[in-house]
C-alpha cells in the first residue's frame, strides 16, 4: 500500500471517528443539538447538491420534501404507534413518490422554468401542509411526535440523537460520494455540461434526472423524518420556500461538482445562527445584532459566491489542492 | 482573460492519473471535512468553557430564560415584551431581589421561527440551566417549545395568545394573555345586548382566528345569535372583496371580525369602500394603535372587547388593579417613551407570576415545586387582571377583567 | 458492399420554410460518404432529422436494415449511429477522458443503485470504461490531454475530442458535422489519418464538411445538397465537375458580393 | 366547507315570492359584478408585476427573482417620502423614479457581472439580490405595515350593485397608461426599437451598433418601475411593508407565464385572467383557496403548455 492510498483512507476514518467523538468532549446538550441541527441540515444539502451541483437541475421546493417526510413520521410513529424504523422508510419513500412526481411534469423544463416549477410546488406543498389539518395539525403544528426508537431502545437523549443524526448524514454522504465518483455522476455532469452532448452519448436523460430528482428528495424526506422525531414538534414554516432558499443557498455557496463543499456550508451556515451559544464572552445584545443581520449575510453570501467565487468552497479547496500540488 | 494553454498548464499537474478516479473524490473529501471537524471541535470546545464559566444557577441569581421574537413577523410584540422584562427585572433586582437573590434575565431571541425556538428552550434549559422560561411570543414557537419544556419539567408562562396552548393541556404549560374562550363570549354578549340577532363572522386562517371561529361557534348560540354568514381569510390576502359582498348580501346584523394579523385595517375600508353598512365588532387583535391608524377614518365606531388594562382607569382609580397597571405604564413610558401595549402588559404579567411562584417557595427553585407554586397563583394583581390558576385552568383571567371600546379618530375609548 | 443508412424521401420544414426536401441517398458499409451544399443548404438539419434530434416530417431512415425516422436520440445511438456537433456540445467541466467515458454509457445500464453501493462488477465496466476512452485518446492522438478540462482545450483538439467520445458509444457509423472547422493545416492533415484509421476499424463514415481538400481527400462518395434537395451524387471526381454543383457554389459566391 | 352551507343564497331562499326572486337575481349579478371587479383590480397589478417579469426576460432571457422586490420598495419608498412631507404626487413620482435607480443599479452592479449568462447564476444573484433588498426595506423602513393616502378621497361608485373603489379607478387608470406609454416607448421611438432589437437579436443589435448592455439595464429600470407603481397604487388599499414582494412576485410571474413570457400584451392580459380566475375562486370556491390559484395556474401552464396561453416565447429550442 502506497502512502498516498493510506492517507486517503485513514483520512475519512479519522473524520468520521471525529464526528463520533464529539459527544465524549461536548456534553453541553445544546452545542449538540446544535450540531444535530446542522446534521439534519447537511442531508438536504447533500441531496440537493448531488441534484442541482451535479445535475444542474435546480429546486426551490426541497422544504416541502422535508415536509412530507416529517409529516408522514409524524403520523406513523405518534397517531398510528408504527415502529420508527417503519416510518423513518416509509418517509423516505413518500417523499421518492414526492420527487418522482414533481420530475416527471418537469423534465422538459431547464433553468429558470425548472426554478419557478420546483418554487410553485414548494409554496403549493406548503399550503398543503397548513390545510390538511387531519394529517398535519394546520398552523399550530404537530406536537408530541415520539423520539426515534429501534426495538427497545430509545434514542432520547442529545448525543444519541446527534450520533443518529450524523450516522444518517454519513450513509447519505457515502452513498451520493459513490454514485457521483461513478457513471451516474458522470451522466449528471454531462446533462449539465450540454443536454445536447448527453443525448448524442446516448445518456438516458429522462431516467437520470428522474433518478437525481427521486435520490435527492429521499435525502430531504429523511432528514425531515429525523427532525421531526428527534424535535419532536413540526409545523408548516418549517417547510416553506424560505428554507428551501436556504438550502439552496448552502448548496451554492458549498458550490457545483462537490459534495464536501456544501455539509461543511451547511454546518457553517447552521452554527452562524446560533453564534451567540458558540462564541465565548459575546454579549447578548452583539449576539442579537447579528441574529438580525443574519439573511442580510446569507443574501450577500449567495450574491458574493456566484459573482465572484462560481465554484463555491468546494472549487477554493480545489484551486489551493492544484496549488500545493505544483 | 487566460489563454487555453496557459490554463493548461496550470491544470495538467492536476490530473491524478488513469484509474484513480473514484480515489481521487475520495481525497477531494476527506481533507476539508477533516478541516471542519477540527473547526467545530475547537469552536465548541471554547464554547463549552465560555458556557461553563458563565453558566450554571449560581446560588446568587435566578436564571430566568424568555424566548421572545426580536426579529421576523412578531418583531414588534417581542420587542414590547423585552422592554417589559427588562424594565420589571431591573426594578426587582434594584429593590433587593426575591428572597434576597437578584434575577438574572437571559433574552433568546427565536427570530419568529419554530426551529430557533426549540434551539432556544434547549439553551436556556441545558446551558443557562434557567428555573423556568417565559415565552415563547408567538403561539406557534409556545408549541414547538413544549417538548424541551415537558423534558425538563419547569414551567413555561407563555405570552402568546392562541387558546391551543392552554386548551390542548400541558402541565407545565402557562399563559398570561386573555384568551378566546373568555374573549369571545364577552363580545358576543355585547352584540347581542346592542340588539343584533345574526352576526356575520370573518376571521383568519391562523391559528388565533381559526381557534376564535371555533369558539364562536360554540358560544353563539348560547348568546341568543346565529351565525348568517361564516367567512375566512389567508394571513396576506390583500383583496377581501369575496367575503365581504358575501357579508353586505347576507342577513347579518353585525360583523364580527377575529383577527390578530395586520389585515384587519384593510378590511374595514374596503368594507366602507363597498358599501358594508353593518356594524363591526372584534377582540384583543384590534387593540393596537396600528389598526385605527391604518384604517384611515374607516374603523370609527368599531368596538373591541379585550382586557380593561388598554385604559388602566377601567378598573376604578382606587382600585388595586389600577395600581399595578398605572405604576407600570407610567414606568414604562418613563423608560421608552411610550405607552405599553397589551404584550408589554402581558410579558409583565409572566414575570409577575414567576416572581410571586418564587416568593411562595420560599426561593426554591426545584422545577417541580416551582410549576407547582405557579399552579397556585391566587388572586395575583397582574395587568391582565386578578390571576387564579387551578390545576385545570393555566389562563387564569375571566370576563370580568375584560372591557369594551369603541374607536374613535386614531385611537379609542372605553365604552362605559 | 450493402447500404448501411438508407435515406429515403426525407423531408423537414420549419414554419413555411422547407429545410430538407424530400431527400434520398444511401451510405455504404464500410465507406465515407461526403454530405456538401452551400450555407444554409440543411445540411445539419438533415443531420438532425437522421439521428432522432429533429424528426422528419415524412421519409424513412433506414439504419442496418431497420427504421430508425421515430427513434429518440439515445435509442438512436444504441443502434450504432453516433454523430458529432457543427457546434461541439463538449461537457466543459469534465477532463477529456471523462467526456470519452460518458459515451460509454449508450449500452450501460444507469447504474444508480449499484454505484451508490459500489458494487464490484460496476467498479470494474468503470475501470474497463477508462481504459477504453484512454484508448480511444490515443487513438484519436489526444491523449496528452486526458486530464484537462474539455473546457479548457484549443478548439481544434475540442472537435477531435468529440470524435472520440462519439467512438465511445461504439458505433457501426459516425455522422461528423464539420469536423475540421477551426484546425490549422497540420491539424487537418493529422484528422484525415484519423479518418481512415477509423474506416479502416470497420466503421462507416459520413461526413459534413466544407473543407473541400479534405472531402474529396476521404470521401469515396459525395451527395450534394443545395436549398435542401438532393442536386447531385457520385465519386468525387464526378462531382466536382458536375454542372449544378458548380452553379450552386458560384451562386453562393455571388451572393457573398 | 362549512361556509358554502351559510352562503347569501342559503339565507335568502327561505322566501319565495317572485319579488323576492328579482331581488335575489340582483344579488347574484351584483355580486357576479363586485367579484369581476375586484378581480380586474387584482389582475390590473399582477399585469403591471407580469410586464416587469416579461420586459426583463425578453432582454436578457432570464427571470428575474427579485422583481416582487420592486414591488415593496415602490410602496415602502412612497410611504416614507410622504411620511418627510412630500405631497403624494411627487412622492408617488419620486418613488418610482428610485425604485427604477435601484433597479438599474442592481442589473449594472450584479447581475451583468455574470459574464457567462449562465441562467442557474442569474437565478441565485437575483434570489440573493431579492433577500437583500427585503432586508434593507426591514432595517430602513422597519418590520411595520405602513398605510398610504388614496390618491382621491371619495366614496365609492356604484354599477349595478356593485361598488368601484376610487383607487380602483386609479389602478385600472395607471395600468392603462403605462401599458400604452410601453407601447409607445417600444413601437414609436428609436430607442424602443434598439429595445426590441436588443431582445430579439443581442448579437445583431451590437453589430448595428446598439448599446446592448446599457439596454439590458434600462430593462432592469423600467422592470423595477412598473412593479413600484403597481406597488405605490395599490398600496392604500391594502398597506404595504418589507415582506409583501416575494408573494407578488410569485403571482406576477404566473400571470407573466400565463400570458406567455416575453410578449407585453400576454402579460397583461394574464394578469387579468388570473385576477379574475382568483377572484372567482374566492367568491364561488372558497377565499382560502385563493392563493393556491396562482400556483395551480403557474405549474399547470408549465407542465402543459410552457408557451402560455397567448403564445410568446416560452420553451427553449432544442
Amino acid at each position: 500500500m502506497t502512502r498516498g492510498r493510506l492517507v486517503r483512507i485513514t483520512v475519512p476514518v479519522v473524520v468520521a471517528a471525529l464526528v463520533a467523538a464529539l459527544p465524549f468532549v461536548v456534553t453541553d446538550r445544546f452545542l449538540l443539538k446544535i450540531f444535530t441541527y446542522a446534521g439534519l441540515n447537511a442531508i438536504v444539502v447533500i441531496g440537493l447538491s448531488f441534484l442541482f451541483g451535479y445535475g444542474g437541475q435546480v429546486s426551490l421546493g426541497h422544504a416541502a420534501f422535508c415536509g412530507l417526510g416529517a409529516y408522514t413520521c409524524a403520523n406513523l410513529t405518534a397517531t398510528l404507534h408504527l415502529p420508527w424504523l417503519v416510518a423513518l422508510a416509509v418517509a423516505g419513500a413518500i417523499a421518492a413518490v414526492g420527487g418522482l412526481l414533481l420530475a416527471l411534469p418537469s423534465l422538459r423544463l431547464k433553468g429558470h422554468y425548472l426554478a419557478m416549477a420546483t418554487l410553485g410546488f414548494g409554496e403549493l406543498m406548503n399550503l398543503a401542509f397548513v390545510e390538511a389539518v387531519p394529517l398535519t395539525h394546520g398552523v399550530d403544528g404537530f406536537t408530541r411526535i415520539p423520539p426515534p426508537s429501534i426495538g427497545s431502545l430509545v434514542l432520547k437523549s442529545p448525543a444519541q440523537l446527534y450520533w443518529l443524526v450524523w450516522a444518517v448524514a454519513g450513509v447519505a454522504l457515502l452513498l451520493a460520494a459513490n454514485m457521483v465518483s461513478l457513471r451516474p455522476g458522470r451522466a449528471m455532469r454531462a446533462m449539465h455540461g450540454s443536454e445536447l452532448g448527453a443525448m448524442a452519448c446516448g445518456v438516458d436523460l429522462v431516467g437520470v434526472k428522474v433518478r437525481a430528482f427521486v435520490v435527492s428528495a429521499t435525502m430531504a424526506g429523511l432528514s425531515g423524518a429525523l427532525y421531526a422525531s428527534a424535535i419532536g414538534f413540526v409545523s408548516p414554516k418549517l417547510f416553506s420556500v424560505t428554507i428551501s432558499v436556504g438550502f439552496l443557498a448552502m448548496a451554492v455557496i458549498g458550490g457545483s461538482n462537490s459534495l464536501v463543499g456544501p455539509v461543511l456550508a451547511a454546518i457553517a451556515l447552521t452554527l452562524v445562527q446560533y453564534l451567540d451559544a458558540l462564541v465565548p464572552g459575546i454579549s447578548r445584545e452583539a449576539a442579537q445584532i447579528v441574529q438580525a443581520w443574519e439573511p442580510d449575510v446569507y443574501g450577500l453570501l449567495i450574491v458574493v459566491v456566484v459573482l465572484f467565487a462560481p465554484g463555491g468552497i468546494g472549487a477554493l479547496w480545489r484551486r489551493k489542492r492544484a496549488g500545493e500540488a505544483s | 482573460m487566460q489563454t487555453g494553454a496557459e490554463r493548461m498548464k496550470r491544470s495538467a499537474p492536476e490530473s491524478c492519473g488513469k484509474g484513480g478516479e473514484e480515489m481521487g473524490l475520495v481525497r477531494s473529501w476527506a481533507r476539508p471535512l477533516a478541516l471542519a471537524l477540527a473547526v467545530a471541535l475547537v469552536v465548541t470546545a471554547a464554547g463549552c468553557s465560555g458556557a461553563k464559566s458563565g453558566g450554571g444557577t449560581s446560588s446568587e441569581t435566578y436564571k430566568v430564560g424568555a424566548i421572545l421574537s426580536l426579529t421576523g413577523s412578531y418583531a414588534a410584540l417581542g420587542t414590547s415584551e423585552q422592554n417589559a422584562l427588562k424594565l420589571e427585572v431591573d426594578k426587582i433586582n434594584a429593590a433587593g431581589g426575591v428572597s434576597g437573590k437578584k434575577i438574572d434575565l437571559v433574552v433568546v431571541d427565536d427570530g419568529t421561527d419554530e426551529a430557533k425556538a426549540v434551539a432556544a428552550a434547549t439553551k436556556l434549559i441545558d446551558q443557562d440551566e434557567v428555573i423556568a422560561i417565559l415565552g415563547a411570543t408567538g403561539t406557534g414557537q409556545s408549541m414547538a417549545i413544549r417538548n424541551e419544556v415537558d423534558r425538563a419539567g419547569l414551567p413555561e408562562i407563555s405570552m402568546a395568545g392562541g387558546t391551543a396552548i392552554t386548551a390542548t393541556f400541558d402541565k407545565f404549560v402557562f399563559q398570561t394573555p386573555w384568551s378566546n374562550t373568555i374573549v369571545v363570549p364577552f363580545v358576543l354578549e355585547k352584540i347581542a345586548a346592542d340588539g343584533h340577532k345574526t352576526i356575520a363572522v370573518l376571521s383568519d386562517s391562523s391559528g388565533y382566528g381559526k381557534d376564535g371561529l371555533a369558539v364562536i361557534k360554540n358560544a353563539a348560540a348560547g348568546a341568543g345569535l346565529t351565525i348568517a354568514s361564516d367567512q375566512t381569510f389567508n394571513p396576506g390576502d390583500t383583496d377581501f372583496s369575496a367575503q365581504l359582498t358575501k357579508i353586505k348580501n347576507s342577513d347579518a346584523d353585525a360583523v364580527l371580525l377575529w383577527t390578530a394579523g395586520k389585515e384587519g385595517a384593510s378590511i374595514v375600508k374596503s368594507a366602507a369602500d363597498l358599501g358594508v353598512k353593518q356594524p363591526w365588532y372584534g377582540g384583543s387583535g384590534q387593540a393596537k394603535i396600528e389598526f385605527p391608524k391604518g384604517a384611515g377614518g374607516a374603523a370609527e365606531g368599531f368596538v373591541f372587547g379585550t382586557g380593561k388594562s388598554l385604559v388602566p382607569a377601567n378598573w376604578g382609580t382606587d382600585s388595586e388593579e389600577y395600581k399595578v397597571v398605572n405604576d407600570f405604564a407610567t414606568r414604562y413610558k418613563a423608560a421608552y417613551n411610550q405607552d405599553p401595549d397589551i404584550f408589554a402588559g402581558h410579558a409583565y404579567d409572566a414575570l409577575a407570576i414567576l416572581v410571586d411562584a418564587l416568593k411562595r417557595t420560599g426561593g426554591k427553585t426545584e422545577p417541580a415545586a416551582l410549576r407547582d407554586a405557579v399552579e397556585q397563583t391566587k388572586d395575583l394583581v397582574g395587568f391582565g387582571g386578578p390571576f387564579t390558576f387551578t390545576a385545570t385552568d393555566h389562563n387564569g383571567l375571566t370576563t370580568d377583567d375584560l372591557a369594551l371600546y369603541r374607536i374613535t379618530g386614531e385611537s379609542w375609548e372605553p365604552i362605559k | 458492399m450493402s447500404s448501411l443508412l438508407a435515406v429515403r424521401g426525407v423531408t423537414k420544414r420549419f414554419g413555411g420554410l422547407t429545410a430538407v426536401d424530400n431527400v434520398s441517398f444511401d451510405v455504404f458499409e464500410g465507406t465515407v460518404k461526403a454530405l456538401i451544399g452551400p450555407n444554409g443548404a440543411g445540411k445539419s438539419t438533415l443531420f438532425n432529422t437522421l439521428t432522432g434530434f429533429e424528426p422528419p416530417d415524412s421519409g424513412s431512415v433506414i439504419f442496418d436494415g431497420s427504421e430508425i425516422v421515430a427513434r429518440k436520440p439515445r435509442d438512436v445511438v444504441r443502434s450504432g449511429l453516433a454523430r458529432t456537433f457543427q457546434n461541439t456540445q463538449l461537457f466543459d467541466g469534465m477532463s477529456a477522458l471523462e467526456n470519452v467515458m460518458v459515451g460509454a454509457q449508450a449500452h450501460q445500464p444507469r447504474g444508480f443503485a449499484g454505484s451508490a453501493l459500489r458494487l464490484p462488477s460496476l467498479i470494474s465496466e468503470d475501470r474497463v470504461a477508462a481504459e477504453e476512452a484512454a484508448r480511444l485518446l490515443r487513438l484519436i492522438g489526444i491523449e496528452r490531454w486526458a486530464d484537462v478540462p474539455a473546457g479548457d482545450l484549443p478548439s481544434g483538439i475540442r472537435r477531435l475530442l468529440e470524435i472520440a467520445r462519439a467512438l465511445a458509444t461504439a458505433p457501426r457509423m459516425l455522422l461528423l458535422d464539420e469536423p475540421a472547422a477551426g484546425l490549422n493545416a497540420a491539424e487537418t492533415s493529422e484528422l484525415v489519418h484519423t479518418m481512415r484509421r477509423i474506416r479502416d476499424g470497420g466503421i462507416t463514415v459520413l461526413i459534413v464538411e466544407h473543407d473541400m481538400g479534405l472531402v474529396m481527400e476521404v470521401s469515396d462518395e459525395i451527395v450534394v445538397i443545395d436549398r435542401g434537395r438532393k442536386i447531385a451524387e457520385g465519386p468525387p471526381r464526378m462531382i466536382q465537375r458536375d454542372p449544378a454543383v458548380i452553379a450552386a457554389y458560384l451562386g453562393e459566391v455571388a451572393d457573398d458580393e | 366547507m362549512t361556509w358554502l352551507s351559510t352562503g347569501s343564497r342559503a339565507s335568502h331562499g327561505s322566501r319565495s315570492s317572485d319579488i323576492v326572486r328579482l331581488g335575489e337575481l340582483t344579488v347574484v349579478v351584483s355580486e357576479f359584478l363586485q367579484f369581476t371587479v375586484a378581480g380586474l383590480k387584482s389582475g390590473a397589478i399582477y399585469s403591471l408585476v407580469a410586464l416587469g417579469f416579461t420586459i426583463v426576460f425578453a432582454a436578457t432571457g432570464a427571470i428575474n427573482f427579485a422583481q416582487g422586490e420592486f414591488f415593496m420598495l415602490g410602496g415602502m419608498i412612497g410611504v416614507w417620502l410622504v411620511n418627510l412631507g412630500l405631497p403624494l404626487p411627487f412622492a408617488v413620482v419620486l418613488a418610482v423614479v428610485l425604485t427604477a435607480c435601484i433597479g438599474a443599479a442592481f442589473e449594472f452592479l450584479a447581475v451583468r457581472r455574470i459574464g457567462d449568462g449562465d441562467p442557474l447564476r442569474i437565478i441565485m444573484v437575483t434570489i440573493g439580490g431579492s433577500v437583500l433588498f427585503r432586508q434593507a426595506a426591514l432595517h430602513v423602513f422597519g418590520p411595520d405595515e405602513v398605510p398610504l393616502a388614496p390618491f382621491t378621497r371619495g366614496s365609492s361608485i356604484m354599477v349595478l350593485g356593485a361598488a368601484i373603489e376610487r383607487q380602483t379607478l386609479w389602478i385600472w387608470a395607471i395600468t392603462l397608461v403605462a401599458v400604452a406609454a410601453l407601447f409607445v416607448l417600444y413601437r414609436k421611438t428609436a430607442f424602443g426599437k434598439a429595445m426590441r432589437a436588443t431582445a430579439l437579436r443581442r448579437e445583431a443589435a451590437r453589430l448595428v451598433g446598439i448599446d446592448t448592455s446599457l439596454m439590458v439595464t434600462v430593462s432592469f429600470a423600467l422592470a423595477a418601475a412598473l412593479g413600484a407603481l403597481a406597488g405605490l397604487v395599490v398600496a392604500p388599499l391594502t398597506q404595504t411593508a418589507f415582506d409583501v414582494g416575494a408573494g407578488i412576485g410569485v403571482k406576477g410571474f404566473a400571470a407573466a407565464i400565463l400570458g406567455g413570457l416575453g410578449n407585453p400584451v400576454a402579460a397583461v392580459g394574464g394578469g387579468l385572467v388570473l385576477g379574475f380566475l382568483e377572484s372567482m375562486t374566492a367568491g364561488y370556491i372558497n377565499p382560502l383557496y385563493k392563493d393556491a390559484v396562482a400556483l395551480v395556474v403557474l405549474l399547470g401552464v408549465l407542465f402543459v403548455k410552457p408557451e402560455g396561453l397567448f403564445g410568446g416565447t416560452g420553451r427553449e429550442k432544442v
